[in-house]
């Protein structure tokens, strides 16, 4: 069967105040895959994100999520329709423990219920368990965005949006961060939609890339036939 | 070329309040109540303009300036009320007589002089904003705590000048004046010259700070409202700028408050309670923040329509009042200026900050 | 768009509400300017000032003052006005702001040219305004107590000067009628009037043989709230016997004593509170049960038997319930109403007397005049500009109501000057 | 003075003596009072404490729904003393209703009803408040400051040609009178009954911010207003609620304070500058903060009252709080790390 | 030497944002310092300008130590700081910021009283001409694009003339071609000046790393050299592309 189209951005212009970020961005993601954007630091993949999240307000353009306009909607609503969001830094409320952290990623659902276990959870995070009454702030790194994770996911998004999820953490951590991602998306046939800098990782999980400069896509392609040597080139020198 | 309308305007204004005003009173067309009115008013506005340097210009709420203005006052109160204690043949003013005060405290002494007390109701406030201003900017209190801070401080004092221990009158404050340097005050040709002479103050004070605003001194002010951290990195003394704009806005106040003395005939710490305070500074959120004339208008018009809204609305001046207030602050935060500058930009008329304005965009 | 239209409706909203608040509020204000603009012509009237704040701190007292004047003034003109003349009262607010006080009596009297100004509450609002009816030669009634030394030309007082209210008030204290105390707290908010009132029942007690140490003074803030520990100060003090409490606290202030002092569980039988600001306008929508059995000193009360009083009491309800006034038929008199009321009264009778407006012939016909007031006939002094009056002790009720306990012996002469050896 | 601050181990506004000496500090002068609380015959020790503890459970209440407002909003609520005298006349209201309408004579049953009633009313006016006017205001704490000003101007005039005049409230029968703890000590029940309220406010208040999923949503939104509405709450809703809990505290301590007090239309003016005093000392938006500024303010309040006379006893302590802010320029708890520097 | 940083730590709420044991910098020398996100290159920089005082350690400029002066005093002795997020005075126009930030007394009762010394309108004119804002030199600076922002503030950092310019990603927001302008005018300032550029951009390191190149990784310095020999370094490529290495680790 051929995978439906989940979500789709086109030509997407953002700007905060005089400075345009965004110069008509088309991208599409498929159910059940994990869609890649890549790009050096600042060409504005993170304002895209935030542009999807209606946390920035498109200028022009429009975003679709399951063929519905969701463009410059409140991000509570967005949030609501079923797309989970693990920005950048990753945003735990700190003073929030881990377990309330975890419940408050109900408020993306309509009757405040899970749906997905909170030992489902919690065994695809043993770590947070375990953490699960200290304060969300005293977390490392990698334990803040495993718990950024597990928030979005106790609502059950259809579509995830994550970035640069590796930055700051260990390698190990970044494995199984992707390993539970590709999980999810063969498992649960969720789609996520991935920001990262980091070749390797990207590589790992990706089914279809984008290579984002300057507010606009240049390339984009499977991952089977996407040349990462031009890519390398790119990013880092 | 673009400065011509602004020019006109300053000449219009002092064309009128200089020679129209006075003349219509020689004439008798203008009362004499009138006059002074407008010569309170415009103590009012010198303190109105010190509120814009602090606030408008450097960005600092401070909430004590009815205080200084206060001090100011009280200085030549004493003066006031010394002489006319003289003048009545006793030893001491009336209010200490009936507080079982038999000599004149030590501070009084000073204020026998008219020169002494016109000094010090200009030092005394900067001094008292020089140490007050000291402590609070050392340890960088900024924005919400200097409000609180120096709306307490206010506070504080007010209860202090309340007091009668503090041999200032109490609550009944300092009154029945009788003469200034030997004229009578309630003649009307003093109450005229009294208010030429503020009128002339207002001048110079304006002629001052804009002198301040637009010397690199202001620029620096200006400079710290926008971005404290970059002056100090740019190896400004930012204590120093941001405790010496205190400390001319509190002479400015000081100022006022020594002009509005012989005009009011009264001083009372009602003047400096934590109400007074805010009332300046809406006095220049109104007329429009970070710009002279705007403090100089908002002052000017807020008494105005607190005079007029207190005879003829005498129950409903307050809500007329708050409702300005609230109006302001939500949909004109360039005050009344900037209402001008609007509706003056979509008729065509170019001001001076205009070019500000468009440039923005 | 969407959102321009919220903001148009909110600035709606808003300006609607406003206004709304602001012709409430004018209600009452316009119905009198009606009533005054009937049938005036210019010719055809004769204006007044009335001097009293009714917005801030002050209000609260002063707007039934307003009222009183105003009904007086709706009696005068329903009767046929002064020297063939309309009274038409000219109301502005000095809203508690003493600058506002002499800025609004300038205007009055050289502005409005106004006949005569009735109007002040508190001391320093009168010392304000005094400079001003000085310079202009106007006419001041001033309806309160105050603490004399001062006596103008230009002011009529028609409140108790301190002979009128302290002095009696002490000595029945100490009489065997009265219980026979022999210590006493002098407690006030810290302005002139408690200042100078202490000063003189010190001055007086220690005359009479009181040692200093019965005498405790002290004082506190406008609007201070919290008399825990002066009550525990009081208590200590009562512990001795025979102690009372001469209370010149203001306000807003008296509630939280009193209410304190009961809840210390001091009592009237104990230790009695004779207060010299609390009157029944203030007792009026208050729960009184704490203030029962202590004790006031004034001229007038609402329970005086006399039949202008009775007239007085009635019409003055009628007045507030007419005119839609807060409270109503609820309302009622006290010392400073009925002198409000009083002064109107007798300017319009001096100037019958004086065949004129004019304020130095009003002033030279007032002296002596004698009127049938509420508290009873009262004159106008020959030299200075008091009225000699009775005094009354009273007892709180628990309807708020004074139930008067002494009477003095006719009329005591007014005294601004208080001068120990002349008692 | 120079020479003071270094001898104290203070330079440059930043406390860099020994850290142990402030606890040490506090629990000299806590052993200090125990001691002469314990040696105290006349019970004036006692006395004075509790007047402290009285006065300050009085500031918390009022402060509180101000901590939240500031914390959540960034807002300067200056109307906030306006809502206290909402709730007061709401109580007097409720009081009106009973005696006259509905001929309830005993005094108790208004005032219980009266407690829940003014929160409501006042919470009421205090979400008109933020849909009209606070809503556009959000994060800008000076200029809200201003036109609350204005809303509060109204509020006061509103109230006195509303109810026009000096009213009181009927105190309830169960709080009249005081405990007798012995011959020179009575405790006013109507005092420990505010106290007891504080105390059930602060433990309800505690109890809804953390386990209640309005109170978890309120945090999410003081502490990170974008992400929580990523997460799928409704910011604007929350500020609405938190408001609305603010105001509706503001209320209940107006509703308290008629057990002391008059009610008047400017009462909310008399606790006004204190109540951000002791917002601000505590650390802006800490709760924890709120009660010890509370406490400690009003405990050194009428300590230095049994010693000096009331006004001085006031300027001594915001001379001493000006004092403090030169060590803590942010409070008693202030944010740590690097955010706050700036 | 003109800078000598030893054992620099600092922490923020219990995590080390900075441990730096030792780092040097010659006069007249252009130093870049890359590294990825939150490994302290910023807290650095903090540090050296005062606006974050560090736990321990010592900094030593121009032979004096540093620590515990104001950023006033730091600046004073000549350190100049540019940000990553651009810091002008917004309020003002360009011309008032230059005129700011231009060397000359600047205690109050100066700039209150006196004139403006001989050559300051022509210094900050052909600054302006060098960042090519000269055209803009009356516009309010607040109105002014992100990159014409960052060339202001370059600008006033100079105008300075500070002994050390510390310059926080320069080239970020800037077109290729704005970047290269930017690269060439560092170049030339480290003829004066010592120079610290944090930068992520590849291409712009490559165009001003003439000397060495300072890689920093979770706080600590991961490793000095020039730049051929930084981008081959294996630990380097691991850490801008992610590849596990277990060297990282043992830092």
């Amino acid at each position: 069967m051929e995978p439906t189209t989940l979500l789709t951005a086109s030509n997407i212009i953002t700007a905060y105040d005089q400075s345009t970020i965004l110069w008509g961005v088309n991208l599409s993601v498929l159910q059940g895959t994990v869609t890649t954007v890549m790009g050096r630091n600042g060409v504005g993949k993170t304002t895209l994100l935030k542009t999807i999240m209606g946390l920035q307000k498109a200028r022009e353009g429009q975003v679709t999520f399951k063929g519905e306009h969701i463009t410059n909607l409140a991000p509570y609503k967005i949030a609501r329709a079923g797309i989970g969001y693990v920005p950048q830094g990753r945003e735990i409320i700190p003073k929030l423990t881990v377990q309330e952290n975890l419940q408050l990623g109900l408020e993306a659902t309509p009757d405040y219920k899970p749906r997905m276990a909170e030992e489902e959870i919690y065994t695809l995070f043993p770590i947070l368990k375990e953490f699960r009454r200290r304060a969300g702030g005293n977390l490392s790194g990698g334990q803040q965005q495993q718990l950024a994770i597990a928030r979005t996911l106790i609502s059950g998004p259809a579509l995830l949006l994550l970035d640069e999820p590796t930055e700051g953490l260990q390698p190990s951590i970044a494995i199984e961060i992707g390993d539970i991602l590709r999980q999810l998306v063969t498992t649960k046939g969720m789609a996520v939609l991935l920001v990262e800098q980091k070749i390797d990782f990207a590589k790992h999980v990706t089914d279809y890339f984008y290579f984002m400069e300057r507010g606009k896509m240049v390339k984009e392609g499977n991952a089977a036939t996407f040349d990462f040597n031009e890519l390398q080139e790119h990013i880092a020198v | 070329m673009q400065l011509k309308p602004a020019k006109l305007i300053n000449i219009l204004f002092i064309l009128f309040f200089a020679v129209v005003l006075p003349v219509g009173n020689m004439l008798g067309l203008v009362s004499v109540n009138s006059i002074s009115l407008w010569g309170r008013y415009f103590c009012f506005a010198i303190a109105a303009l010190g509120i814009d340097l602090i606030w408008g210009y450097t960005g600092i709420m401070s909430m004590c300036q009815a205080f200084f203005f206060c001090l100011g006052g009280y200085c030549m109160g004493m003066h006031l009320l010394l002489k006319a204690t003289a003048l009545q043949q006793q030893l001491l003013p009336e209010f200490m007589t009936w507080n079982d005060i038999t000599t004149l405290p030590w501070f009084w002494e000073p204020f026998h002089g008219f020169v002494p007390a016109l000094v010090l109701s200009l030092l005394v406030p900067a001094a008292v904003a020089f140490v007050i201003g000291y402590f609070i900017f050392r340890s960088r209190i900024k924005g919400v705590y200097m409000a609180i801070i120096t709306q307490a401080l206010a506070l504080s004092m007010y209860l202090l000048f309340l007091r009668n221990e503090t041999n200032l009158g109490g609550t009944n404050g300092l009154t029945n004046f009788k003469t200034l340097l030997g004229f009578e005050l309630h003649k009307p040709g003093t109450k005229l010259g009294l208010y030429l002479v503020t009128l002339a103050m207002l001048c110079v004070a304006y002629g001052c700070c804009y002198k301040i605003v637009h010397s690199k001194f202001g620029k620096v002010l200006q400079a710290i409202r926008d971005s404290e951290p970059r002056v100090g990195y740019t190896a400004y003394r930012v204590l120093h700028y941001k405790l010496a704009a205190f400390v001319v806005a509190a002479a400015l106040g000081g100022l006022a408050g020594m002009l509005y003395v012989p005009q009011t005939g009264i001083i009372t710490p009602g003047r400096m309670d934590v109400k007074a305070s805010v009332e300046m500074l809406m006095w220049v959120a109104l007329g429009g923040r970070g710009n002279l004339k705007g403090a100089v208008i908002g002052a000017l018009l807020v008494n105005c329509v607190y005079s007029y809204c207190t005879s003829v609305f005498p129950q409903g001046w307050l809500f007329i009042l708050g409702m300005l207030y609230i109006l302001t602050v939500l949909y004109f935060d360039k005050g009344f200026l900037g209402l001008f500058e609007k509706i003056g930009s979509k008729i065509g008329i170019k001001t001076n900050s205009e070019r500000y304005a468009t440039g923005s965009k | 768009m969407y959102k321009k239209i919220i903001s148009v409706a909110r600035l709606a909203i808003l300006l609607l509400g406003s206004s709304t608040m602001l012709l409430t509020a004018c209600n009452s204000g316009t119905s009198k300017t009606e009533d005054a603009g009937k049938d005036s012509t210019a010719a055809n009237t004769v204006k007044i000032g009335v001097l009293h704040s009714l917005s801030g701190t002050m209000a609260i007292s002063e707007v039934s003052l307003k009222d009183a004047v105003q009904m007086a003034v709706d009696e005068i003109n329903a009767a046929g006005g002064v020297l063939g003349k309309k009274i038409e009262p000219v109301i502005v607010d000095p809203a508690s702001d003493w600058d506002l006080f002499a800025e609004k009596s300038k205007e009055l009297l050289t502005d409005k040219k106004v006949a005569a100004v009735f109007g002040c509450w508190t001391s320093v609002s009168r010392k304000s305004v005094l400079p001003v009816f000085e310079e202009n030669n106007g006419l001041l009634f001033y309806p309160v107590q105050y603490e004399g030394e001062e006596s103008s030309k230009n002011v009529v007082y028609s409140g108790a000067t301190p002979n009128q209210q302290l002095i009696p008030a002490a000595d029945y204290l100490m009489s065997a009628e009265g219980g026979g105390y022999k210590r006493f707290y002098l407690l006030g908010t810290d302005y002139v009037f408690p200042r100078t009132a202490n000063k003189i029942l010190k001055a007086y007690l220690l005359s009479k043989g009181i040692p200093k140490e019965n005498i405790i003074e002290e004082y506190t803030p406008f609007h201070h709230q919290d008399y825990q520990t002066i009550v525990s100060k009081i208590k200590k003090f009562a512990v001795g016997g025979k102690a009372c409490v001469l209370s010149t606290i203001n306000g807003d202030s008296n509630i939280p004593f009193y209410k304190e002092f009961a809840n210390q569980g001091l009592t009237a039988a104990t230790c009695p509170i004779m207060a010299f600001s609390v009157a029944e306008d203030e007792l009026r929508a208050m729960d009184t049960e704490f203030l029962v059995g202590h004790l006031a000193a004034w001229n007038y009360y609402q329970s005086v038997d006399v039949p202008e009083n009775k007239k007085f009491v009635a019409g003055f309800k009628a007045f507030c319930e007419k005119k839609n006034l807060p409270g109503g038929a609820k309302r009622v008199t006290d010392d400073p109403i009925c002198w409000a009321y009083t002064d109107v009264y007798l300017w319009a009778k001096a100037a019958e007397k004086a065949k004129s407006f004019d304020v130095d012939k009003v002033r030279t016909a007032l002296h002596g005049l004698t009127f049938d007031s509420p508290a009873g006939t009262v004159k106008m002094d020959d030299k200075v500009n008091h009225l000699a009056k009775p005094v009354l002790i009273g007892e709180i009720k628990p309807d708020g109501q004074f139930s008067v306990i002494w009477k003095s012996q006719g009329l005591i002469d007014p005294q601004p000057f208080f001068t120990l050896n002349k008692q | 003075m120079e020479l003071l601050l270094k001898i104290n181990g203070i330079k440059s506004g930043k406390w860099t003596g020994p850290k142990w000496l402030w606890p040490v500090i506090l629990a000299g002068a806590v052993l200090f009072f125990a001691v002469r609380v314990a040696t105290d015959s006349s019970g004036t020790y006692v006395q004075n404490l509790f007047s402290g503890i009285s006065l300050g459970s009085i500031l918390i209440l009022v402060s509180l729904g101000l901590a939240i407002v500031y914390g959540l909003a960034g807002i300067i609520n200056m109307a906030h003393g306006e809502f206290l005298m909402i709730g007061a006349y709401t109580t007097y209201s409720v009081q009106v209703f009973f005696t006259n309408v509905l001929h309830v004579q005993s005094s108790n049953w208004f005032f219980i009803t009266a407690l829940p009633v003014s929160f409501i009313v006042a919470g009421l006016a205090g979400l008109l408040l933020e849909r009209l006017i606070i809503r556009h205001l959000y994060a800008k704490p000076l200029e809200s400051l201003l036109a609350t000003w204005g809303v509060s101007l109204i509020l006061i005039q509103t109230a006195r040609s509303l109810f026009g005049d000096l009213t009181a409230v009927k105190l309830p029968e169960m709080l009249a009178g005081g405990w007798r703890v012995n011959e020179n000590l009575v405790l006013p029940y109507n005092r420990l009954f505010i106290i007891a309220l504080t105390i059930v406010v602060i433990i309800a208040l505690y109890r809804t911010l953390t386990a209640t999923r309005l109170g978890m949503q309120i945090r999410a939104v003081t502490q990170n207003r974008s992400m929580s509405a990523c997460l799928g709450i409704n910011t604007k809703r929350i500020d609405a609620m938190t408001f609305f809990i603010g105001s509706g505290l503001a209320g209940l301590a107006g509703c308290a304070m008629t057990l002391i007090g008059n009610v008047v239309p400017d009462m909310g003016q008399t606790y006004i500058v204190d109540a951000f005093l002791t917002v601000v000392i505590g650390g802006v938006g800490k709760l924890l903060g709120t009660i010890t500024a509370g406490l400690g303010i009003g405990i050194f309040s009428k300590v230095l009252e049994a010693f000096f006379e009331a006004v001085y006893g006031k300027v001594l302590i915001l001379l001493l709080i000006m004092l403090f802010m030169q060590f803590k320029p942010r409070g008693i708890f202030p944010d740590k790390g690097r955010t706050a520097a700036d | 030497m003109l800078l000598e940083v030893n054992e620099l730590a600092v922490s923020f709420g219990g995590v080390q944002a900075l441990n730096l044991q030792h780092f040097q910098l010659e006069d007249r020398e252009l130093r870049v310092i890359i590294g990825p996100n939150g490994a302290g290159k910023s807290t650095f920089m903090d540090i050296l300008c005062g606006k974050t005082k560090p736990d321990t350690g010592s900094i030593v400029f121009n032979g004096k130590p540093t620590r515990g002066l104001t950023e006033v005093q730091i600046a004073e002795m000549g350190i100049g700081r540019k940000f990553q997020k651009p810091s002008v005075f917004p309020g003002l126009s360009v011309y008032e910021n230059m005129l700011l930030a231009t060397r000359m007394k600047k205690d109050v009762f100066t700039s209150l009283f006196s004139r403006m010394p001989a050559g300051v309108q022509e210094k900050i004119e052909a600054m302006a001409e060098r960042v090519g804002l000269t055209s803009a030199l009356h516009k309010q600076a607040g109105a002014l694009s992100h990159g014409q922002k960052q060339w202001l503030e370059i600008a006033i950092v100079v105008l300075q003339d500070p002994r050390l310019l510390l310059i926080d990603e320069p080239a970020a927001g800037m077109s290729d071609r704005e970047a290269e302008k930017t690269g060439e005018l560092l170049l030339e300032l480290s003829k004066q000046h010592g120079v610290i550029v944090i930068e992520h951009d590849m291409h712009f390191v490559k165009q001003i790393a003439t000397k060495l190149v300072s890689v920093l990784v979770n706080g600590k310095l991961l490793m000095e050299g020039p730049f051929e020999e930084v981008k081959n370094d294996q630990r380097v490529i691991d850490c801008y592309l992610g590849r596990v290495n277990a060297q990282l680790e043992k830092l």
